[in-house]
């Protein structure tokens, strides 16, 4: 008969409408701000730098600037600079480290490449999405200094693929000193060859103070359209076709 | 009273005279359904609620709706009508002169004749009187006007209803 | 004017003296109408933020999907989406702004009636994100019109397009009527309308608009 | 390249004043032939009912639709082009970014196509976790249209936000094994990228076992409703010949009664070794292609049972696969899947180096658009816009 | 001046508005409008004679003025939809281009 | 004719089909390319096809057509009773470029001092001129088996880019041959409606050939380098630097 | 007259009202009456329009499972939520203060007049409804006349604005409110005619007066409890639906097709007062319907007389609304030609064949006995068997189908 399905149409809303107020099956409002979100342990979502220490997050970044994230990223939103001289890392070895690392967080898109190209375990992925700014550069431009975070922190937003990493790197870490050992002793045994004081230097050396110049304040440089001196601000129709 | 009275004759008579002027066919609806409103109040004016009601019911909701319609139907040029040519002048001119002669004469006829005063009050006419009236003294009447009513929208429909394309307007 | 904010000690008198105790009830009253009026009217503002109905690419899925259940954007008020930008507060720019596009934007914000508000939604929206190298895809919509809160993300979350709306609230909330730092839309100097770009033979034209925009040199060591 | 070629076919139809004033010339011829008043109306490409940005020209008369001409672009967004200046990896995440719904199964189209690119094998539970993801994309994708195609007919939100609830449990399974709500990222060459632990398995297990009971409410509300009824019933009509000429695929070519879906044709991925059936429509019209959905969503319900049965135990990716500095071998490869939309397509090119040489998509949702117009045609504007609802189009594959 | 008076005028007033549209203008629906207007003064007529004119049956000028706009109504549907009908034929509706009656 | 054909220039066709395990099967074409085209060879005396094999492990040969064949061969392939290729299911523009192919031609000379014959290496510069072109992959719903591959190549890339259109055998083929008219400037001769599909009408350029040049919207970048990194070089003033430290959180 | 009627409640706002009215000299008594009885309806329906629409948001938010408004607040008081209440008021002070855009082609007049025309005719409607015992505005001998012509207006101003626009949506939607409105005003007049015929008064007091019987104290005399006056309510239902242009009759604005209709070029406070004429509208409707069929402000049991009469008026009006929103949430749109036709196929002989079955309702007033029960038995023949018959020839062809699978 005409209306019964208008009918049985009005009894599931009215259905869902009773529901609302019990069934939690049905009711899946999150009250946000209030209700903090509740992300699983995978979530993903800008790249944060690892560093062994919160102390000193600069000079113990895992991060050795090979830039094979910054060559695999599809949006290419990274940007990595090598430093001049070199560190020890946690296993010891001297490294390079990035003198400038930078992500352009108004242009990632969250891809997770960098994670798993980088060899180091240098780069992983952050939780945190409540970044809304209003500045497009001076807000979402994110440098060294803010992307660095704690391997506790780590530990914290992925706690299972921390464990797992730094099982991992542990491990690394011990085949390399055995294998320190091995050498050492072969040159122990070998008649020439002083150890070096690098190989058994395992606390790491604070930062570089070479570094610690460009940490200022950055400053955003208009140009200023009145002046004819920059054809930067008009950017322009510049046909090159 | 009589204040009331012209107030409403000027919104009557204006809106009506508007109408007729203006150039843009929608505005001249619009301003007759005004016109018709005057009406209306008019017949307030004088008691005669019921037909004042059935004076907006059917002039201001269903008249005008498909006075509108044909003048949606049938717009073409943005301007409605085209320049005057010196024979619509002509016609707009013979016409004039014809109201105004009209109006004289029957002006001149009113004003000269005498009418007994009138009650103070309004005949007290509830619905259900004219109701029974229309059914009683009027019943033939009342048909006949049904029969032409019927009639009349069944040839509506049939004259803009041609080519098999069904629009809702042709049903008043 | 100057008494909007009563924090602010009236500068146009010449000494705090010369005004009698009545004359500063006076002030001290125009002022709380004045900051009263403006907190009512900024109230209202927040919280009755009538998006447009515009939706770009990807974004626009989860700009939805902040529409739904789960996260109900209702709760703020703002599930009003409106199709028509003349009833429209806030445009969420949700999605790559191609080049095809970015004229249909300008011209929708331009329809939009003051006071207007724009979210960048997005990397593509706020600088053409992943898809920036492409030669139709604009490097962000504040290229043309101005943009009140980015919000990053490929696609941000919902809770991150929510949070960008609490931002947002509070700007509004913070916004004076009057004054030096008067909000965009009582100052008559700043434009509401801005020109929309024209289909070019190689390009959009203008390619930016520089009274929106203009990009930094460089950031620059002091 | 003589560009006054192309100058020469711009017949764009000039803006109308707002009484259909002067028009363009095929307005104008189209009003000849009609006798009528003709209103153009751009609908698009910022309109509540074009899926995004797309938009039509529909000419009108009255309300019935005389000639309607699709206009695109509004979000091409060169996928193409960067494509062939990243590398094969690179090009995975904006895969997700094509068909923003179901990221799943266009990821898997691109694999499978670089797959036969290179000819790499896939080891078992990775192929039976493409088709678990894959077919819980096409519930999602299924419910979202119908929620988007009841919107078109008038609904205030109200299945679509039921739709989009149960999306939400979906994305929540999705998000915490790949990472991400939409742009999960998870397909790569020779494997997939996680491994689903034995909880997850069981939270989509039990999300698929309970799907058809949110189904039957969902038909309950509105199946048989006799507005819906009348709304969709007979209109958009598509009979089977010119549905295949047109090269419409998915379940808007199913509807049409024509037996074609690619899981069955080319048994790709495990396919074969599944138990499921493709319905098949009498008369290609809306609601044929919406109850195609219903049907579908049914049998990949089905199809998920089984997978979670009989998933084997084993490693996720080859072995031998590379990640980094992949390079194919110089050659070419079309593979192609059954996305929810129809048939979803990566033409390869390789010429050996790490970035493909020609990167094409063969996109089902600008396809099967072919027919708009046809379709259209006689209907009013509501219909239309029901009509486009019914094809299904996500615009980021549309324009790419 | 009787209030019987003022309303006859007013009356004439709107019969001659009517008759000016319906002679002067070349536009068929507002020739169709004009002649609805003198109906309606005739209406007017019938209700100030019912209101003070002579005593007459109770409610006669009220169900003439019923009856009229009955048939006014009759008359506009047939009125409007001979303009369609012109004008599906002619593609105008101006009085002068509709003097054939044969197409 | 064959010589011409970009995907014949190296000598990709040497290679023998791989052996390999696929876990992805696809469906069987009833003939295979080489029969195709003897078929067609006979039916079409007059036109030139030639097979282009596809060296990859996907070996999926195509036929390239002559252009003033391809409607008619287009439409033999749908009607065939055997073949029934009902449904056109892709169609892709193709872009090559000129390039300098450069032979080495090994001669060997016999050594006049009567040692073994010493072998010269002589370098040859050829420059073979490019073609855009237009894949079409064929699938018949019909017998349910596919894909049979056709190209069709322009006479080069400047001013003979004209190609017969297959809309009229296949409809699928009318937005997509409009997408390659539009990105890679390909003209379809008798196609419906050729206009472009995805840039607006104004638009003048191709930007899918592989020598498109952006048009230079240059704005400032934070993460610039490589081919970024050389356009911004070209903007900035020598008194700019580019500074990628800010500040501390 | 019961006694419940000489309850302090149910008096008192009509002497609140005499009270205040004697302060004033003779002649200002009665403007001042007409007055304070204007103001009242005014803030009544006002703040009651407020809450319909706080109502509908949070009502549909929860047919769709979400929360819907509730943290508005007020203004000058931090964290306060009020479950969202002033949600309204927000929207209200927004809309206000927004910019007026009048686009430049448009008719600057009648876009203006529009807008005013609308309100004022629906708040017109209004003065003939009777809000309680002895509580009516305007007492009419031809009320119902005048409600219907008042209600005419509306639909003419909906043209005007969608003329004026200069929009094509606009344009269409005003096309479609004309054809929509020349549907649905006759079976509108039509479903309400039976009643006229039973009541024999066009008059809504007396009507709501003829409700006011029980049998055996809990049955009331309500009209929608006879066979004709169930059919008649439910035509009313559906056309009244039409009329103020809901769902599933919300074709002049519908938002998937015509952007927002004849609004689509309206900002700010004109669009406001749509807004506000749409639900004043709605609201009148519902408050006729109520009182036609639904017994006005009559209580349903004897018993339960104590409550006063103007709440028992709310209280239906307030069902009737949250039946209307719960439509809105669950219905979709039908196409103009359907609408049409349902009103010219469907509910016009179904409202004309009801008529018939008042006449002979009242015919067979005096059947008594067994007899009852054929008049009963007749009453609901007449409408159920052509309800069956023309709601089959309405979905002729249309009917939910079976599939075949491939093999």
């Amino acid at each position: 008969m005409l209306g019964s399905g208008i009918i049985k149409g009005l009894a599931v809303t009215a259905k869902n409408f009773v529901g609302s107020y019990y069934d939690p099956a049905r009711m899946t409002t999150v009250e946000y701000p209030e209700q903090p979100t509740v992300l699983p342990e995978n979530y993903r979502n800008f790249p944060f730098l690892v560093s062994e220490n919160a102390t000193d997050p600069m000079g113990t970044l895992r991060c050795v600037a090979c830039q094979i994230c910054e060559k695999e990223c599809p949006p290419q939103c990274i940007i990595i600079e090598k430093s001049k001289d070199k560190k020890p890392d946690a296993n010891g070895k001297m490294q390079l480290y990035p003198a400038v690392f930078g992500i352009d967080t108004s242009v990632c898109m969250s891809c997770q490449i960098c994670v798993e190209v980088c060899p180091f375990d240098a780069i992983k992925m952050d939780k945190v999405f409540e970044i809304a700014a209003t500045d497009r550069f001076l807000d979402l431009y994110l440098n060294r200094e803010q992307l660095a975070k704690p391997n506790t922190y780590y530990h914290q937003i992925h706690p299972e693929e921390a464990a797992e990493v730094d099982g991992r790197l542990t491990a690394d870490r011990k085949a390399a000193e055995e294998k320190a050992k091995a050498t050492a002793a072969a040159k122990a045994a070998a008649p020439v060859a002083a150890p070096k004081p690098a190989d058994s230097a395992v606390a790491p050396k604070p930062a570089s103070p070479a570094v610690k110049p460009q940490d200022e304040p950055r400053r955003l440089v208009s140009p200023k359209p009145g002046e004819g001196g920059s054809p930067l601000g008009e950017g322009g129709p510049a046909k090159s076709s | 009273m009589t204040t009331a009275l012209i107030l409403i004759a000027i919104l009557l008579l204006g809106s009506a005279a508007a109408a007729m002027l203006r150039r843009n066919l929608i505005h001249s609806a619009l301003l007759l359904i005004a016109s018709w409103a005057g009406v209306a109040a008019f017949y307030l004016w004088a008691g005669a609620e019921f037909v004042a009601f059935a004076q907006v019911l059917i002039y201001v909701g269903a008249i005008s709706m498909v006075v509108l319609f044909a003048v949606l139907l049938t717009r073409q040029n943005p301007v409605a009508e085209l320049p005057a040519e010196p024979a619509s002048r002509m016609r707009a001119l013979t016409g004039i002169t014809v109201a105004v002669c009209t109006a004289a004469i029957l002006s001149a006829a009113i004003l000269s004749s005498k009418f007994t005063p009138a009650a103070d009050t309004a005949p007290q006419t509830s619905v259900k009187q004219i109701g029974l009236e229309l059914m009683h003294r009027h019943g033939t009447a009342l048909l006949i006007v049904g029969v032409i009513l019927t009639v009349a929208l069944l040839g509506a429909t049939i004259l803009a209803a041609t080519d098999a394309k069904e629009k809702p307007e042709d049903r008043p | 004017m100057e008494m909007s904010d009563p924090a602010v000690t009236p500068a146009p008198f010449p000494a705090a003296g010369n005004i009698t105790d009545a004359e500063r009830e006076e002030l001290r009253r125009h002022g709380i109408l004045l900051t009263s009026l403006e907190e009512l009217y900024n109230w209202g503002r927040s919280n009755s933020i009538w998006p447009l109905q515009f939706g770009l690419a990807c974004c626009a899925i989860e700009m939805i999907a902040a529409a739904t259940a789960r996260f109900d954007i209702a709760r703020f008020g703002a599930e009003i989406f409106r199709p028509s930008p003349r009833q429209a507060d806030l445009m969420i720019v949700s999605g790559t702004v191609t080049k095809k596009m970015a004229p249909q934007v300008v011209r929708l914000w331009n329809q939009m009636p003051e006071p207007k508000y724009c979210i960048a939604m997005g990397a593509c929206a706020i600088s053409g994100g992943p898809f920036k190298q492409g030669y139709n895809v604009l490097k962000g919509i504040d290229r043309f019109i101005p943009v009140d809160i980015y919000i990053p993300g490929c696609p941000p979350r919902p809770e991150a397009l929510l949070h960008g709306l609490i931002q947002l609230q509070a700007q509004i909330k913070g916004e004076k009527l009057t004054g030096p730092d008067a909000a965009r839309h009582t100052r008559p100097e700043e434009p509401s309308e801005f020109p929309v770009p024209e289909y070019g033979a190689h390009d959009l034209e203008p390619p930016h608009n520089p009274d929106v925009w203009s990009p930094p040199a460089a950031l620059d060591k002091p | 390249m003589s560009t006054s070629q192309v100058s020469g076919f711009n017949t764009q139809v000039s803006a109308p004043g707002p009484f259909g004033g002067p028009a363009g010339p095929t307005v104008r011829a189209v009003h000849d032939q009609f006798h009528g008043d003709l209103l153009e109306v751009s609908m698009g490409p910022q309109h509540p009912s074009t899926h995004g940005v797309f938009r039509m020209v529909v000419t009108l008369d009255g309300e019935q639709i005389v000639k309607l001409k699709p206009v695109f672009g509004y979000l091409h967004r060169n996928h193409e082009k960067i494509a062939e200046n990243t590398s094969y990896l690179g090009s995975m995440p904006y895969t997700d970014r094509l068909d923003y719904l179901c990221s799943m199964s266009t990821n898997w189209a691109y694999a499978l196509a670089v797959e036969k690119l290179d000819g790499q094998p896939v080891p078992d539970r990775a192929q039976y976790l493409r088709i678990i993801m894959a077919e819980l994309t096409r519930l999602l994708n299924h419910s979202c249209l119908v929620g988007f195609l009841f919107n078109d007919l008038g609904t205030s939100f109200t299945p679509l936000l039921y739709a989009f609830r149960e999306r939400e449990k979906i994305l929540d399974l999705f998000e915490s094994l790949s990472g991400s709500r939409m742009m999960c990222n998870y397909q790569r060459f020779g494997g997939c990228r996680v491994d689903p632990s034995p909880e997850w398995l069981e939270a989509a297990r039990r999300l698929a076992e309970n799907y058809p009971r949110f189904l039957d409410e969902y038909e309950a509300m509105l199946t048989g409703n006799e507005i819906m009824l009348a709304r969709t019933q007979g209109i958009g009509r598509l009979n089977s010949t010119h549905a295949i000429n047109a090269g419409l695929t998915g379940p808007v070519l199913r509807a049409s009664g024509v037996d074609y879906d690619v899981r069955k044709i080319d048994g790709y991925g495990v396919y074969p070794r599944f138990d499921f059936r493709v319905p098949l429509g009498a008369h290609g019209d809306t609601y044929d292609r919406y109850m195609m959905r219903i049907l579908e969503m049914r049998e990949s319900v089905k199809i998920l049972s089984q997978a979670f049965r009989d998933l084997p135990a084993g490693p996720i990716m080859d072995p031998k696969a590379k990640l980094r500095g992949f390079r194919p071998k110089a050659g070419e490869a079309y593979g192609r899947i059954e996305s929810p939309k129809g048939e979803l397509g990566f033409y390869l090119i390789s010429d050996g180096s790490p970035n493909p040489y020609r990167y094409r998509v063969r996109p089902p949702s600008l396809i099967n658009l072919t027919l708009l117009e046809e379709m259209c045609l006689g209907h009013t504007v509501a219909d239309a816009v029901v009509i486009l609802g019914s094809i299904d189009i996500v615009l980021g594959e549309v324009d790419r | 001046m009787t209030p019987l008076h003022l309303c006859l005028l007013i009356s004439t007033g709107l019969f001659c508005i009517g008759l000016a549209g319906a002679l002067a203008r070349s536009n068929t629906i507002l020739v169709l409008l004009g002649i609805e207007l003198m109906l309606n003064a005739a209406n007017l007529n019938f209700i100030a004679f019912w209101r003070f004119g002579p005593p007459s049956p109770p409610a006669n000028g009220m169900i003439f003025v019923l009856f009229s706009i009955a048939v006014a109504a009759a008359e506009a549907a047939v009125g409007l939809a001979l303009i369609i009908a012109v004008y599906r034929h002619q593609n105008n509706i101006r009085l002068q281009d509709a003097t054939r009656l044969k197409g | 004719m064959s010589g011409r054909h970009p995907l014949l220039w190296t000598s990709r066709s040497q290679h023998p089909p791989l052996h390999f395990t696929f876990t992805h099967s696809t469906p069987t074409l009833l003939e295979t390319a080489e029969q195709i085209r003897d078929r067609l060879v006979t039916r079409f005396p007059a036109a030139q096809i030639v097979l282009v094999p596809n060296p990859g492990p996907a070996a999926e040969h195509s036929l390239l057509l002559d252009a003033t064949h391809a409607p008619d061969i287009a439409r033999f392939l749908r009607d065939d009773p055997v073949l029934r290729l009902d449904y056109c299911s892709n169609v892709t523009g193709v872009d090559w470029p000129d390039k300098d192919i450069t032979g080495i031609t090994k001669t060997s000379v016999p050594d006049p001092a009567g040692g073994p014959p010493k072998i010269v290496e002589q370098k040859t510069v050829r420059r073979q001129p490019g073609c855009l072109e237009a894949v079409y992959h064929l699938y018949s719903m019909a017998l349910k088996h596919g894909p049979v591959i056709l190209r069709l190549c322009t006479a080069n890339r400047i001013d003979a880019v004209t190609l017969p259109s297959l809309t009229p055998v296949w409809r699928a083929c009318d937005f997509q041959e409009r997408e390659i008219f539009d990105l890679y400037g390909i003209v379809f001769e008798h196609h419906p409606d050729l206009r472009r599909l995805l840039m607006w009408d104004e638009f003048k350029d191709h930007p899918m050939r592989k020598d498109y040049v952006e048009p230079d919207d240059y704005e400032w970048e934070p993460t610039a380098h490589g081919a970024v990194l050389e356009r911004a070089k070209a903007h900035l003033t020598p008194a700019t630097t580019a500074i990628k430290e800010g500040p501390k959180p | 007259m019961s006694p419940a009627s000489d309850s302090y409640l149910e008096r008192a706002p009509l002497e609140l009202r005499d009270w205040l009215v004697q302060f004033l000299p003779e002649p200002l008594q009665w403007l001042a009456h007409h007055l304070i009885t204007v103001v009242a309806v005014l803030a009544v329906f006002g703040t009651f329009f407020a809450f319909t629409t706080i109502a509908e948001r949070k009502l549909l938010a929860r047919l769709q499972n979400r929360l819907g408004p509730n943290r508005s607040g007020l203004p000058w008081i931090k964290g306060l939520k009020l479950w969202g209440l002033t949600q309204p008021f927000a929207d209200a002070v927004k809309t206000l203060t927004k910019e007026d855009i009048v686009p430049a082609t448009a008719d600057k007049w009648l876009h203006f007049l529009a807008p005013v025309i609308v309100v004022a005719f629906s708040l017109m409607t209004f003065a003939v409804l009777p809000f309680g015992r002895n509580m009516i505005p305007v007492e009419l001998n031809a009320a119902l006349l005048y409600f219907f012509a008042a209600g005419a207006a509306t639909e003419l101003a909906i043209f005007m604005a969608g003329w004026s626009s200069r929009n094509k949506y606009s344009l269409l939607a005003a096309m479609r409110a004309l054809a929509q409105l020349i549907s649905y005003e006759l079976p509108l007049i039509l479903s309400v005619v039976p009643i006229v015929l039973v009541a024999g008064t066009l008059s809504t007091k007396a009507i709501v007066l003829t409700q006011g019987y029980w049998t055996s104290g809990f049955l009331p005399h309500w009209f929608v409890f006879t066979p004709w006056g169930l059919a008649g309510f439910l035509i009313f239902i559906v056309a009244a639906l039409a009329e103020s242009n809901r769902s599933p009759f919300d074709l002049p604005e519908a938002e998937s097709e015509l952007i927002a209709g004849h609004l689509t070029e309206y900002s700010g406070f004109k669009y406001a007062l749509f807004f506000m004429a749409e639900y004043f509208g709605l609201t009148a409707l519902s408050a006729l319907g109520v009182t036609l069929f639904l017994g006005g402000w009559q209580a349903p049991c004897v018993f339960l007389e104590f409550i006063p009469s103007y709440l028992w008026f709310m209280l239906k009006l307030i069902g009737m609304i949250v039946f209307f929103i719960w439509v809105r949430g669950t219905l979709l749109r039908l196409r103009i030609d359907q609408l049409t036709r349902l009103a010219w196929k469907f509910l016009v002989p179904l409202a004309l064949l009801n008529v018939g079955n008042a006449a002979f309702w009242v015919l067979s007033a005096h059947w008594a006995g067994p007899l009852q029960l054929v008049r009963w038995a007749v009453s609901f023949a007449v409408i159920v068997i052509p309800f069956v018959i023309m709601g089959r020839s309405l979905t002729a062809g249309f009917a939910p189908r079976t599939y075949r699978y491939a093999s």
